[in-house]
C-alpha cells in the first residue's frame, strides 16, 4: 500500500462493501448519532453493524496504534480516509469523548498498562467516557479545583464535585482533575484520574440552561474509591496533562469554524424573510451587518484553511488555536444575533413552525455561552496577548 | 421642564421599587413559568398593581383615574423592568389607555377608561401582521355592513393575547386605515395564544366575518395611520422605560457580581479589560436615562410629535439593554448560562422588548428618515 | 440689586452702552480672539475697548471676588450675564488661561500675597499665562514629572523640560508642576509654582501636529530661577492642587459635549454631498452609521442638559466628568470620521474648495488626539470605573 | 492552489523587505515631503524599483516582462505598504499593466507593456468623476470624429496624476462606455495637480476636444464597463495587498512600543483593556492576510470573476487597516499625534488606499448586491 491512490482505491472498496445502505446519509437528528457505551441502545441493526465493522479495523480511531486497536494510519491515509467517507455520506460511526479527549491524553502520558486496558475498549466503543475538568466556583480559573483524593493507602478516596460534565448521566467512565496534595501550590498537587461511574458514592444532577435542557451534569462524589494505578501520569503533576488537552480541545474548536455548514446562509434567509427592492433587502441596516458579518464568515473560512495549509507546511498553530477560538465563537454569537433580528416576532416564542419550535431563540440563547465555555473570549485574547504578541504581565 | 425627577416622582418610585422588590421580584417570573400559567402573569398580583392606582395613572381623573401623566407610568414601567415583573401594565395601562385618550370619543372613553383604570379591562393592541414590525402593512380589511363594519384578516405578535378582553385592531378600510376596538370574545374571533420566550403569553389572532357596531369605530375612519403612528410612538416610548429597568438591573447586578466574585486569586472587577467594558456601558445607560426621561416629559408637554425622539428612544434602548444582558451573562460566566441563576431573564425580556415595535434596525431606518436622510 | 430680573435689566442696560457694535458678532476666525497679554496687538480699536470695559467690572471672571478685581457674582447672575451676553452675540472679551485655569488654583490654594500679585493683572488680561504639567516621556503619568527645581538657598534654580503647552511662545507667565524634592515618593515631592517666562533661561519650541501647525510647544528650562515665593499651596504639595486643575479641566471639556454648535449637521452635509433617493441617503451602509452617530450625539446633549440640572437639583458632577471626557471625545472622533467618509476623495486633498483648503482632513487628522489630551480615554474609563462604580483595584 | 506561500514567493518578498527598509523606509516618504516634491514620489528610487524588476513582474514575457503574476507583484505591495513607500507600483505596474494585458490588443501591449515593465511609462486610472466612487457614474463623453474620437469631459482622483504619462479614461460612447488611452500631452488635456494627505499628488484632469486616433481605444467598444470593472476589482486587490502592509507595520510598531514604554511604573503592554484590544486586532489582521493572499491567488489562477472577493478584500482592509492605524496612534498617546515621530503617515497614507477604488461602505453594499441581498 505505497501509493496514496491504491489506499484510496481500497478503502472506497471496503467502504462499498461494508457500509450499510442506511448509514449513508446524514443524520436525522442529533439523538441519532452513535455513542457507545455500555448501556447504549442503537437506533438500529445498520448502526450496531456500521460502529462494529469499523472499530474492527480501527478506523474509529484511524491514527491511533494498531497495537492499541487503532488504525495505525498516516496523517494523508487519515484525510484520505476521511475524504471517502464524506464521498458517500457516511455517518460518524462512533461520537466520543474518549477518542477526542482522553485518548491524546493516555497515548502522550499513559503507562503502557494504562493504555492496554482502556485504548480498545474506546476503539469499539464499549466504554462512554465523561470529562471532569469543572467545578462549581471555578470558571476560567482551572487549577483551583478542589475537589479531593485522600490517600488511604492502596487507594484514594475522592469526594468533591465537578460541573458541565458533557453527559456525565451517560457516562461509563470517568477521567478526572482531582487535588492529590492539598498542601502544594495550587498547580502542583494536582492529578489526572480515571475510575468507573458505577463506583458507589458518584451521582449526577442535570444542568438547565437558559436555552433550556442541556446535555451538562453536575457530578458529585461522595467517598468514592479510586484505584491507584488509574493515574495518568505522575501523580501530583496532573496540570500538565490537563493543559495539553485544553490546548487539543481548543484546536479543535479552533478547526471547526463556524457551525454552519449544511444551512442556509444568513443572507438568504434574510432575504427569504425579509423580502428584497429591485435586489436590495428591504432592511438596509440589518443588510449592512448581515454584510459585514458573511464577510467575516468567509475570512474566517480563508484564514482556517491557510492554517491548516501552514500545519502541511510545518508551521505550528501553538496559540493561534485560541485566536480561532475566540474568532469562531464571537462570529457564530453574531450569526444568532442576525437569525434572531431576520426572525423577528417569530423568533421570539418557544412553539410553531416560524421559529422552528423555538429551535432559532434556543441556538441563539445557547450560543451566549459559546465565549464562555472551552475558555472564556477573555482568556482566549489574554492568551493571544501574551503567547503571540508577547505582552508583557 | 428639568431633566430631572421631582419629589413627587422620586417618591413614586421609591415606593414602587418597595413593592415590585417584595411582592414581584424575579422569582415571582419564575414561579409563573414554572407553575404553567396560561395568562403569562398572575391575576393576584395584577389586583395588587390596580389596588396601588398603577393602572389608573394615565386614565383622566372625570373617567375614575388619576390623570397623573406620562413620566409617572414611565417610572412604573422602569421599575418593572428592574423585576422583570410579568403584567399588562405597558399594553393596558400605557398602550391601551393612550389609544382611547388619543382616539376614543366620549362615549368610548367613559365606557373603558373606568375599566382600565380599575384593572377590569385588559387591552391589546394588534397591528402586526408581518414577523416584522411593518404597522404600514395592513392585509386585514373592515367594509361597511350595515350599521358597522365586517372585520377580516388576522393579527399576529400580539401581546397579551390570551388575557385580553378587547384588541385595538388595525385594518384597511377603503383608502386608509382605521382602527377598531374589537372584544375578545366576539364571534369569528379566533385567539391562538404561544408562550414567548420571556414566558408572556403572545397571540395570533384572526378576524373571520366579525360583525362590529359602529361605535367599534377608534378615531375617525380612514385616518387610523396617524393614530397608530401616535399611540405605537408611545408604546415605544414605554418599552423604552421598561429596557431601562432592565438595563440598569442586569448591569448593577452584574457589577455587584465583579466587585464579589473571585478568580486566581484576585476580584475579578480588578481586571482592566472587564473595567474599561463595564465603564463604556455605565456611559450608555447614563445616556439611555437622559432619553427616556426627555421622551416621557415631552409626552406630560402634549407634544402632538414624538416620532424622532420615540424612534431615538427605542433605537438606543433596544442597543444598549440588549447589550447590557448579554454583557451580564459574559461576565457572571457559566453560572450565567443555567437556568437556576436569575440573569439570563434579563436577556429574554429585553429581546422581546427590543423587538416590539420595531426594533433598532426599524428605529435606526425610521430616524433617518424622519431626520430627512 | 435683589432680584434677579432687576440684575438682568441692568446687565442688558450696560452691555447696550459699552459693548461695541463690531463686538456682537461671531468670531469670522478664532485667530481674532482677545487672548491679552504684554504683547499682545489687539484687531481693532473695539477689541480693546470691550476688553478694558469688561475688565473695569470684573465680568472677564464674573464670579471672582471683588476684591481681585472680578466681578463677584453669584452663581446666578452669571448665568444671567452669559445669557445677555449670548443674546447680543457679544465676543468673549478675553480668553485666557489665567482666567480659566490658574486663578481657580489661586484661589482655593494660594496665599492671600499672590492672590493680591497675579489676579487682579489675569482678570485685566495685561498678563497671559501657560501651563506646564505634561513632559516629554510622562504621558499618562503625569507624576512621573521630572523637571526639578533645586534649591539655592533664597531662590530655585529649574531645569528641565515641559510638552503639550498651549501658546507657550506667547506666554508671559507660566505655571508649572515641578520636583521640588526628588528623594520622596513620586506623588510628593512636586510643588506648583509660576515664573516670568522672560527669565533667562527659558526657551521654546513648536510642536508640529499630524494634521499641521499647532499651538503647542515644547519649553525647555535651563537653570532658570524662580522665586520661592511663587510657590501654589504648600512645598511638595503640589500634587493636590495639580489634581484639583485636572478635575476642573475636565469638567471644562466634559460640559462643552460635541464641537458641532454653528457646524452643519453630518446628516445634511451627507445629503448634500452624496444626494438621496425619495429621500433616503444613497449610501446606505454609511446612512445606518450617521443614525447612530446622531442618536449618540443627541443622547449626549441630553444628558449633559440632565446632569447641568441635576447639579442645579444640588447632586455633584464628581467623576461623571470623565464620562462626558470619555464620550465627548469619541463622539467627535466619530463625527470627523463620518465626515471624511461623506467627503470621499474630496477630504483626502490638503487644498481646493471642496476640502475647505484641508479643513476636513485637518479637524480629522487634529481629532485623533481628543481622546489622548486631557486624560486619555483609557485613563477615563479607569476612574469611571474605580470611582463611579466601585470596581476594586 | 495552497494558502500558502511557495518558497520562491517568500525570498521575493524577503529581497523586497531589504530593499525597502534599506532604500525606502519611512524616512524616505518624509524626505520627499519635506523637500516639496512635485510628483509625489522619487525618480530615482523609481529607476531602483524598475531595476529590481517590479514594474515587469506583471507584464507577460514576449512584451519584456517577467509574467510572474499577481502575488507576486503583491507581496511588493504589501511590502511597499509596510514602508509607506511612495511609487507608481499600485498604478501603473498592476493596474496599468493589467488593463492593457486584459484589455489591450497586441499593438496596444507591444507599444505599452514593454516601457510599463522598462519603466519608461507611468499610466494612471482616470474613471471617476464624482468625490465618492461611482465608475458607473460617467459624464465624459467621446464621439466619433474622422477615424478617431473626440474626447470631452474631466476626472478627479486621478492618483500619479502629475507624473502620468498616459490616462487610461471611462468616457461614454453612445450605447455603453469605452475605456481609452489618453496621452498626457495631448492637445486639450489639462492636468490640475493637487498634493493629497498622504504626500502623493494627485490629480484633476479635464480633457477640451481632445482628438484621439482609433487605436486609442482600450478594449471592445461600448463594451468599456465590464473591463473597468476587472481592472477596478484588481486595483482594489492591490490596495488591499497595501493596506495589509500597512495595518501590519502599524501594529507592529504599536507592539513593539508596548512592550517597551513604561507607565504608572508598568510596561504599558501589561494593561489588559490594551492587551485585548491588540489581540482583536491581531485576530483582525490574520484574517485579512488570508483573503489578501486568497485574491491574489485568484487572478494568478485565471479566475474572471474576482468581483466577489475584491469587494470583500477591500472592504475588510480598509476597516481593519483603518482601525490599526487609528489604535497605533492611540496607545503610542500624545507622541503618535505629532509629525516628528512616523506613525502618523501610517493614518495618512492608509486613509488614501481604504478611500481609493471604493471604500468599505462602497463595497459592502456591493458585496451584499453581489451576493443577491
Amino acid at each position: 500500500m505505497n501509493q496514496p491512490e491504491d489506499f484510496r482505491q481500497a478503502v472506497r472498496e471496503w467502504l462499498e462493501d461494508n457500509c450499510p445502505e442506511s448509514m449513508r446519509s446524514p443524520l436525522p437528528s442529533e439523538a441519532e448519532a452513535c455513542w457507545g457505551g455500555r448501556n447504549f441502545e442503537f437506533y438500529s441493526e445498520d448502526q450496531r453493524l456500521w460502529l462494529e465493522r469499523m472499530a474492527e479495523r480501527g478506523w474509529t480511531a484511524p491514527t491511533w496504534p494498531t497495537e492499541y486497536g487503532g488504525g495505525g494510519l498516516n496523517r494523508e491515509e487519515e484525510k484520505i480516509l476521511k475524504e471517502e467517507l464524506a464521498r458517500i455520506h457516511a455517518r460518524q460511526p462512533l461520537i466520543s469523548f474518549g477518542i477526542s479527549m482522553l485518548g491524546p491524553a493516555l497515548l502522550k502520558f499513559g503507562s503502557e498498562e494504562l493504555k492496554q486496558q482502556h485504548l480498545p475498549p474506546i476503539v469499539r466503543g464499549e466504554i462512554r467516557w465523561a470529562q471532569g475538568y469543572s467545578e462549581p466556583n471555578a470558571g476560567s480559573d482551572l487549577a483551583s479545583l478542589q475537589a479531593r483524593c485522600e490517600d488511604r493507602g492502596d487507594h484514594f478516596i475522592l469526594n468533591g464535585s465537578k460541573v458541565w460534565t458533557s453527559y456525565g448521566d451517560l457516562g461509563d467512565w470517568m477521567f478526572c482533575l482531582v487535588r492529590t496534595d492539598i498542601e502544594a501550590p495550587k498547580h502542583k498537587g494536582i492529578s489526572f484520574v480515571m475510575f468507573d461511574m458505577a463506583t458507589p458514592g458518584v451521582s449526577t444532577r442535570p444542568i438547565r440552561l437558559i436555552s433550556g435542557k442541556s446535555p451538562f451534569t453536575e457530578t458529585i462524589f461522595d467517598d468514592v474509591r479510586v484505584e491507584k494505578d488509574q493515574v495518568i501520569g505522575t501523580l501530583n503533576q496532573g496540570w500538565t496533562v490537563a493543559k495539553y488537552l485544553l490546548t487539543h480541545e481548543r484546536e479543535m474548536i479552533a478547526g471547526s469554524g463556524v457551525s454552519s455548514a449544511g444551512t442556509m446562509s444568513v443572507s438568504k434567509t434574510a432575504t427569504k424573510t425579509i423580502g428584497t427592492d429591485n435586489g436590495v433587502l428591504r432592511n438596509t441596516p440589518l443588510r449592512a451587518d448581515i454584510a459585514r458579518y458573511e464577510i467575516d464568515e468567509r475570512c474566517l473560512e480563508l484564514t482556517i484553511e491557510r492554517a491548516r495549509d501552514e500545519v502541511k507546511a510545518g508551521v505550528s498553530l501553538g496559540a493561534a488555536a485560541s485566536m480561532f477560538k475566540y474568532y469562531g465563537t464571537e462570529l457564530n454569537m453574531r450569526r444568532q444575533e442576525l437569525l434572531m433580528a431576520i426572525g423577528g416576532n417569530d423568533a421570539l416564542v418557544w412553539e410553531g413552525d416560524a421559529s422552528k419550535d423555538g429551535d432559532t431563540p434556543r441556538q441563539w440563547l445557547r450560543s451566549k455561552g459559546n465565549s464562555i465555555e472551552g475558555g472564556t473570549s477573555e482568556i482566549q485574547l489574554n492568551i493571544v496577548a501574551k503567547h503571540i504578541l508577547g505582552l508583557p504581565g | 421642564m428639568a431633566l430631572v425627577l421631582n419629589e413627587e416622582q422620586r417618591m413614586l418610585r421609591d415606593a414602587a421599587r418597595d413593592f415590585l422588590t417584595q411582592r414581584a421580584p424575579v422569582s415571582h417570573l419564575r414561579q409563573i413559568r414554572d407553575s404553567g400559567n396560561e395568562l403569562g402573569f398572575s391575576r393576584e398580583l395584577w389586583d395588587e398593581i390596580v389596588e396601588m392606582g398603577w393602572t389608573a395613572i394615565l386614565v383622566p381623573e372625570e373617567h375614575g383615574g388619576l390623570g397623573y401623566g406620562y413620566t409617572g407610568l414611565g417610572l412604573l414601567l422602569e421599575e418593572s423592568g428592574r423585576t422583570l415583573t410579568p403584567s399588562p401594565l405597558l399594553g393596558t395601562a400605557l398602550t391601551g389607555a393612550a389609544a382611547l385618550i388619543l382616539g376614543g370619543s366620549p362615549e368610548q372613553c367613559a365606557e373603558v377608561l373606568p375599566e382600565v383604570a380599575a384593572g377590569q379591562r385588559i387591552l391589546a393592541l394588534a397591528c402586526d401582521e408581518t414577523t416584522l414590525h411593518q404597522p404600514e402593512r395592513n392585509s386585514s380589511q373592515a367594509v361597511a355592513a350595515g350599521d358597522g363594519y365586517r372585520l377580516n384578516g388576522g393579527k399576529t405578535a400580539v401581546m397579551d393575547g390570551a388575557a385580553a378582553d378587547t384588541f385595538i385592531v388595525s385594518a384597511a378600510t377603503g383608502q386608509g386605515i382605521s382602527l377598531f376596538l374589537v372584544p375578545a370574545k366576539a364571534n369569528g374571533v379566533t385567539v391562538q395564544p404561544y408562550p414567548a420566550l420571556d414566558i408572556s403569553i403572545a397571540a395570533a389572532v384572526t378576524f373571520k366575518d366579525v360583525e362590529l357596531p359602529a361605535t367599534a369605530l377608534l378615531g375617525a375612519l380612514g385616518e387610523g395611520q396617524a393614530l397608530l403612528d401616535r399611540v405605537l410612538d408611545i408604546a415605544r416610548i414605554g418599552a423604552s422605560a421598561e429596557l431601562l429597568g432592565i438595563a440598569q438591573e442586569a448591569f448593577e447586578r452584574t457589577m455587584n457580581y465583579l466587585r464579589e466574585r473571585k478568580q486566581f486569586g484576585v476580584l475579578i472587577g480588578s481586571f482592566q479589560a472587564l473595567q474599561h467594558r463595564a465603564a463604556q456601558l455605565h456611559a450608555e445607560i447614563e445616556m439611555c436615562k437622559s432619553v427616556v426621561l426627555k421622551a416621557l416629559q415631552m409626552l406630560d408637554e402634549g407634544a402632538v410629535d414624538n416620532a424622532e425622539l420615540a424612534s431615538l428612544a427605542k433605537a438606543k434602548l433596544s442597543t444598549t439593554a440588549h447589550k447590557a444582558a448579554c454583557e451580564a451573562i459574559q461576565m457572571h460566566g457559566g453560572i450565567g448560562m443555567t437556568d437556576e441563576f436569575d440573569i439570563g431573564f434579563f436577556l429574554k425580556r429585553c429581546r422581546i422588548l427590543e423587538t416590539l415595535y420595531g426594533d433598532r434596525n426599524f428605529h435606526l431606518d425610521r430616524y433617518a428618515r424622519l431626520r430627512g436622510y
